[in-house]
């Protein structure tokens, strides 16, 4: 074993271990790379694996569940839905613009290596607060690289989450989920078949970007340490929206016109990775020739070609005889194609200098996958939840709520609200004519269509839901149930447009998997998920962990991330939104039990205080409520819907005044727990008079409670004994929050 | 109504990403839409030409600084000093404005961010390829979807385009800071017409708007009434 | 044939508006800056061109930067030929 | 105290890719521009600074630059003190 190197790469001495015993000798310098890339936390999930196992992954209409580059799902009519989400939270914290810009590049491979055409991207962010200065330059530069990006590239951003919280001070979640719609036909999986094939490598020259990055960035925590920070600067990536705009058309040009036998984008661990991963899928070995790579800059040794996560690549499998065709159409796009490898059937990766030349590494393709080690780290809940037996239990006592004033209630109400569209107002959430419900509503609503994607004609238009949800308050109190009220938010979100929720995928933001504690957190967040996905038959089709989320040697609150995605059968103008009509009655569907635990109200307005366990989710109710309440979306038996997430009713009732510029009289709310509180399956909806007793009939035969709460109208916020606020004053609030916090220098 | 579809040419840069929206809302009014790749060179088939929105090379060093130099341009100017409708909307208009077809610049908005809205617009001439028949005055809601829309002229153009009646369609509550609220030009035939709006975004009733087939109505109206009335020459 | 390195500045055209330099201009006191003023926000570029001698390689950047880095309608693009040839 | 003039060069730290500069470089041979490459494409900051010599205005925007116009992760600035305090 040479010395301590493997170690400086991240590698444990039991791995260098195996990896002699894979070898039946020493690894060289390049092959030790190799290994310490792909075996890294970052690519070979090592110790989440064991945990994902279980989460429910099967479904009627899964057609590609987790481990591929995207989970794909039958959307009906011959066309399927690519999704997938993806953190690029370290990258991010450095270089803002460009970390969030390359995150969004590479989810975007993800999606058009399945065949996809991408029509939408979600960003579920989360920044420390915007009081400060250093917080303020990372989040305006995650906002403005998902906007340079996504919207040059093509591809709309249509929905999203801007969260602010303490922990995220150094370190920053910047999520991205992309969807995308395919003929079924044209589905296409990352495995390389047929020996003698090529392996063509699509795109940008390769640099010396992210070497190591996988190792060092993506795996490394952040420290105060100014030498440890300058040694990472050189790994920067640089996105190129224009080079992936090219490569979108060129690869699905290739893919319509049958021309390739296996496709994987370049992310993590760049080449090794796609080399391996597309020849041990498809029980094949694969020859690289490391001189035949065009590199950006002289010089490149072999480990750095190998490793390098170079933006903006692809890695086809073709036949030799379609290699003219693809080149032909990768000049018409002005892509950059060569071949840089030959399928063989010995089962190993092999790289060589020149095809004839020297052989540089010599190892067999699947272990970089499949022995990747497994860790079974320890877990062990927080001492705050351990009573006497050692037991886990709730822990803490609600905290009943101080007694406050009418102008208090008012003051703590404008505080909580924000309205996001300070970020999404800059990006293009329209392309493709598909957005039918933008942002700023409970969901994105999309037509089920996109550029040489489209139903038979004569068929009803059709539509999809995507919403993304999180919430590390409700998952600092309890990671377990806060991680079901997240699912069951989700889902209801989509709800709100008239979809049927059918899939999920997870984005799991955790702390330092070494802290026992972290590990536990994530163990119970999956169980949560687990539950209430199978509960609510939603199958998640996949997912991505981020761990090593921490700043100066503090974790993270534990933020998992949900994307789900809904379908509409027929779409017809009018979607209602959060939104209230004049004279119409507002309504709660769902029950009336909530929570302070965890709640904004108690995070975030001065006084309050933290404590006590969250409510309870009633999953068959939640089934019930989901299926009553887009049938009445559907049937436009609603003027307005809004879920009630966080804020409780009185956020929610406050933002439908604000985005309809509509005030309301509301009574029955009796405190400050009633109005600020949050509990899962709760809705607001705005009715037209004429449609309350059917609509209560209707909430009735479903066993869904409804409460008649006021009415709407006028120009003032009035929760009868609590609250009385002018609209004016409301909506300058809700609209001035973040343009206000960020116009700071 | 014409008895043969328009035909409109819809011109692709790389980069280009408005494309296939624009040829769709055009169909659904009833044209034929065929996409032209930006090598080609001539448009001489071709009853309008657009060019639509996106990033042509990226945007990379201003919008439309690389695109003016693609072969179809020649055939665009060409095109458009025979009399042919051409009209660019958003980055088109970039394209347009860089390539001297329409006078003026587009600069980075006032606020320094991408802007994406909706906005309202009023026409204010009818004497463009767009607008021609449409009343003055006529309010329309057109989403905008761009960084450099910021429409910038010297005092002689804006003059120049103010006594012509070259200024079509104006923002109600401007967004970006264009000099007199500008959101549409056009040259001195009325035939080259660019706009910052994006009227194929309001082409729709699931998507809020209808307004932008106002503006595409009239476009194909024009086209066809330059058509032989036994159909194409 | 000699190879220069040349840098071209574009900078708006006076009168143009410039609101990139009047928001960092703005930011500056805060940052504990005073004293600074004017600033304009422009565009740099390096590029490598291959020339007889330091006048001809002036003029291609020159005509470069006419025709494409800058747009005159609203910018100015000024050109200094840095590297001599190597001897 | 004299008013100095700065200009301040940012470009991307080699090794890091200037995509903006690599697409102008392929545009270039199209329009008849050959023998011309390695394009990088930056920023250029003009800005007024007062202070008691060139010296400590150089230190000024040499701080400006690095805090507020070039994020020292991916880019440098060079600075060039250009114009003597008038007398
Ligand atoms: N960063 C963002 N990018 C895009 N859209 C966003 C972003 N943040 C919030 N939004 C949008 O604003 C709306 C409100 O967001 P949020 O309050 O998180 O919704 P909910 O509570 O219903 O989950 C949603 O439509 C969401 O998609
Ligand atoms: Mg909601």
């Amino acid at each position: 074993m040479n010395g301590s190197l493997h170690r400086e790469l991240g590698l444990t001495d039991e791995e260098a271990v195996s990896i002699e015993r894979i070898l039946g000798r020493g690894p060289n310098h390049l092959e030790l790379a190799m290994y310490a890339v792909m075996w890294s936390e970052h690519c070979s999930y090592k110790s989440s694996r064991v945990h994902l196992r279980r989460l429910p992954t099967e479904g009627p209409g899964v057609l590609v569940g987790p481990g591929e580059n995207a989970g794909v799902i039958d959307a009906g009519d011959g066309i399927a839905v690519a999704i997938r989400i993806e953190s690029h939270n370290h990258p991010s914290a450095i270089e803002p613009y460009q970390g969030a810009a390359t995150g969004v590049g590479g989810i975007i491979r993800d999606i058009f290596t399945m065949g996809a055409r991408p029509i939408a991207l979600m960003d579920p962010l989360r920044f420390g607060p915007p009081t400060d200065a250093r917080n303020r330059w990372v989040a305006s530069g995650v906002v403005s690289g998902i906007s340079g990006y996504g919207n040059a590239v093509g591809v709309p951003t249509v929905g999203g989450e801007l969260e602010f919280g303490s922990c995220y001070a150094g370190n920053p979640l910047v999520n991205v989920l992309c969807c995308g719609l395919l003929p079924k036909d044209r589905l296409v999986l990352g495995r390389a078949g047929g020996v003698g094939n090529l392996a063509v490598l699509l795109g940008s020259t390769t640099g010396r970007d992210g070497i190591g990055g996988v190792s060092v960035l993506a795996s490394a925590a952040f420290t105060d340490d100014p030498d440890a920070e300058a040694s990472k600067r050189p790994n920067v990536q640089v996105g190129d929206p224009f080079e992936e705009k090219r490569l979108i058309e060129a690869t699905l040009e290739l893919l319509d016109k049958h021309l390739v036998v296996g496709i994987q984008d370049l992310g993590g661990a760049g080449l090794t990775c796609a080399t391996s991963e597309t020849a041990s899928r498809g029980g094949v070995g694969m020859d690289v020739d490391v001189e035949a790579v065009p590199l950006r800059e002289p010089g490149l040794a072999p480990y750095e070609v190998m490793t390098s996560e170079s933006q903006e690549r692809m890695l086809a499998i073709i036949t030799p005889e379609a290699l003219s065709s693809v080149l032909d159409v990768c000049q018409r796009w002005e892509v950059r194609a060569s071949v840089v490898g030959k399928v063989t059937a010995t089962g190993r990766l092999r790289v060589l200098k020149g095809w004839d030349g020297e052989v540089l590494a010599d190892v067999p393709a699947a272990s970089l996958h499949e022995d990747a080690p497994v860790c079974y780290r320890p877990m062990r809940p927080p001492a705050r939840l351990l009573d006497g037996d050692g037991m886990a239990t709730n822990g803490g006592v609600p905290t009943p709520p101080p007694p406050t004033s009418e102008a208090d209630v008012a003051h703590d109400l404008l505080s909580l609200l924000a309205d996001p569209s300070w970020a999404f107002g800059q990006y293009d959430h329209q392309l493709f004519r598909n957005t039918v419900v933008a942002p700023g509503a409970d969901a994105a609503l999309l037509r089920l269509s996109a550029p040489g994607v489209r139903a038979p004609s004569g068929s009803p238009a059709r539509g999809i839901a995507l919403s993304t949800d999180g919430n590390p308050r409700w998952c600092a109190v309890d990671p377990r149930a806060g991680t079901r009220l997240i699912v069951a938010e989700s889902a209801l979100n989509v709800a709100c447009t008239g979809a049927t929720p059918v899939a999920l995928v997870n984005c799991l933001n955790f702390g330092n998997p070494e802290h026992a504690e972290v590990m536990w957190q994530f163990s119970e967040a999956i169980d949560g998920m687990a539950e209430a996905c199978t509960g609510l038959g939603i199958p998640v089709v996949g997912g991505n962990v981020s761990f090593y989320n921490e700043s100066r040697g503090t974790d993270i609150d534990p933020t998992p991330v949900v994307g789900t995605l809904g379908l509409v059968d027929r779409l017809r103008p009018g979607t209602p939104t959060p939104a209230l009509t004049d004279r119409s009655t507002v309504l709660l569907l769902g029950p009336s039990s909530v929570s302070l635990a965890g709640s904004r109200w108690v995070a975030e307005c001065p006084g309050s205080q933290a404590g006590g366990a969250l409510a309870e989710l009633d999953l068959e109710l939640h089934s019930r409520l989901l299926e009553l309440l887009a049938a009445l979306v559907n049937e436009r038996l609603v003027d307005g819907v809004h879920d009630v997430s966080d804020g409780g009713l009185g956020v929610a009732l406050a933002e439908m005044a604000v985005k309809s510029g509509t005030g309301f009289r509301v009574s029955g709310i009796t405190g400050l727990a009633e109005l600020f509180g949050e509990g899962p399956s709760r809705v607001l909806i705005s009715v037209p008079p004429a449609n309350v007793q059917l609509i209560t009939d209707r909430a009735g035969a479903a066993g869904v409670p409804t409460a008649a709460l006021g009415t709407a109208g006028g120009d003032r916020l009035i929760v009868e004994g609590l609250l009385d606020l002018s609209l004016a004053e409301a909506e300058a609030a809700w609209k001035g929050a973040l343009p206000t916090v960020f116009s700071a220098p | 109504m014409a008895l043969v579809a328009v035909r409109v040419g819809v011109v692709v840069f790389p980069g280009t990403n408005c494309e296939h929206d624009v040829a769709e809302a055009l169909v659904e009014l009833g044209a034929e839409a065929q996409l032209v790749w930006h090598g080609s060179a001539s448009l001489d088939a071709l009853d309008a030409v657009v060019l639509p929105g996106g990033f042509a090379h990226g945007d990379y060093l201003r919008p439309g600084a690389i695109a003016r130099f693609s072969p179809v341009m020649a055939g665009v100017r060409e095109y458009a000093a025979g009399g042919g409708p051409v009209v660019g909307i958003c980055n088109g208009f970039q394209v347009l404005t860089e390539a001297h077809l329409l006078p003026g610049a587009l600069q980075k908005n006032k606020g320094l961010t991408f802007l994406c809205r909706m906005t309202e617009l009023e026409v204010t001439s009818d004497r463009s390829a767009l607008t021609a028949g449409v009343e003055l005055g006529r309010r329309l809601l057109v989403p905008v979807n761009h960084f450099e829309g910021n429409y910038t002229a010297g005092p002689a153009t804006l003059r120049r385009l103010e006594d012509e009646g070259r200024v079509v369609l104006r923002y109600v509550d401007n967004p970006n800071g264009s000099v007199h609220d500008i959101a549409g030009i056009c040259n001195e035939g009325g035939n080259v017409v660019g706009l910052m709006p994006h009227p194929e975004r309001a082409s729709h009733e699931l998507l809020g708007s209808t307004d932008g087939l106002v503006l595409l109505r009239a476009l194909l109206a024009w086209a066809g009434a330059r058509l032989e009335p036994a159909g194409r020459g | 044939m000699g190879n220069f390195e040349a840098l071209v500045e574009v900078q708006l055209r006076p009168g143009i508006s410039d609101p990139q330099g009047a928001t960092i201009e703005r930011a500056l006191p805060a940052l504990g800056f005073t004293g600074v003023s004017g600033v304009r926000a422009g565009k740099a570029f390096r590029l490598q061109v291959e020339a007889p001698d330091d006048q001809a390689a002036r003029r291609i950047v020159e005509e470069l930067s006419e025709r494409l880095l800058a747009n005159p309608v609203i910018e100015a693009a000024s050109v200094s030929i840095i590297s001599p040839p190597p001897a």
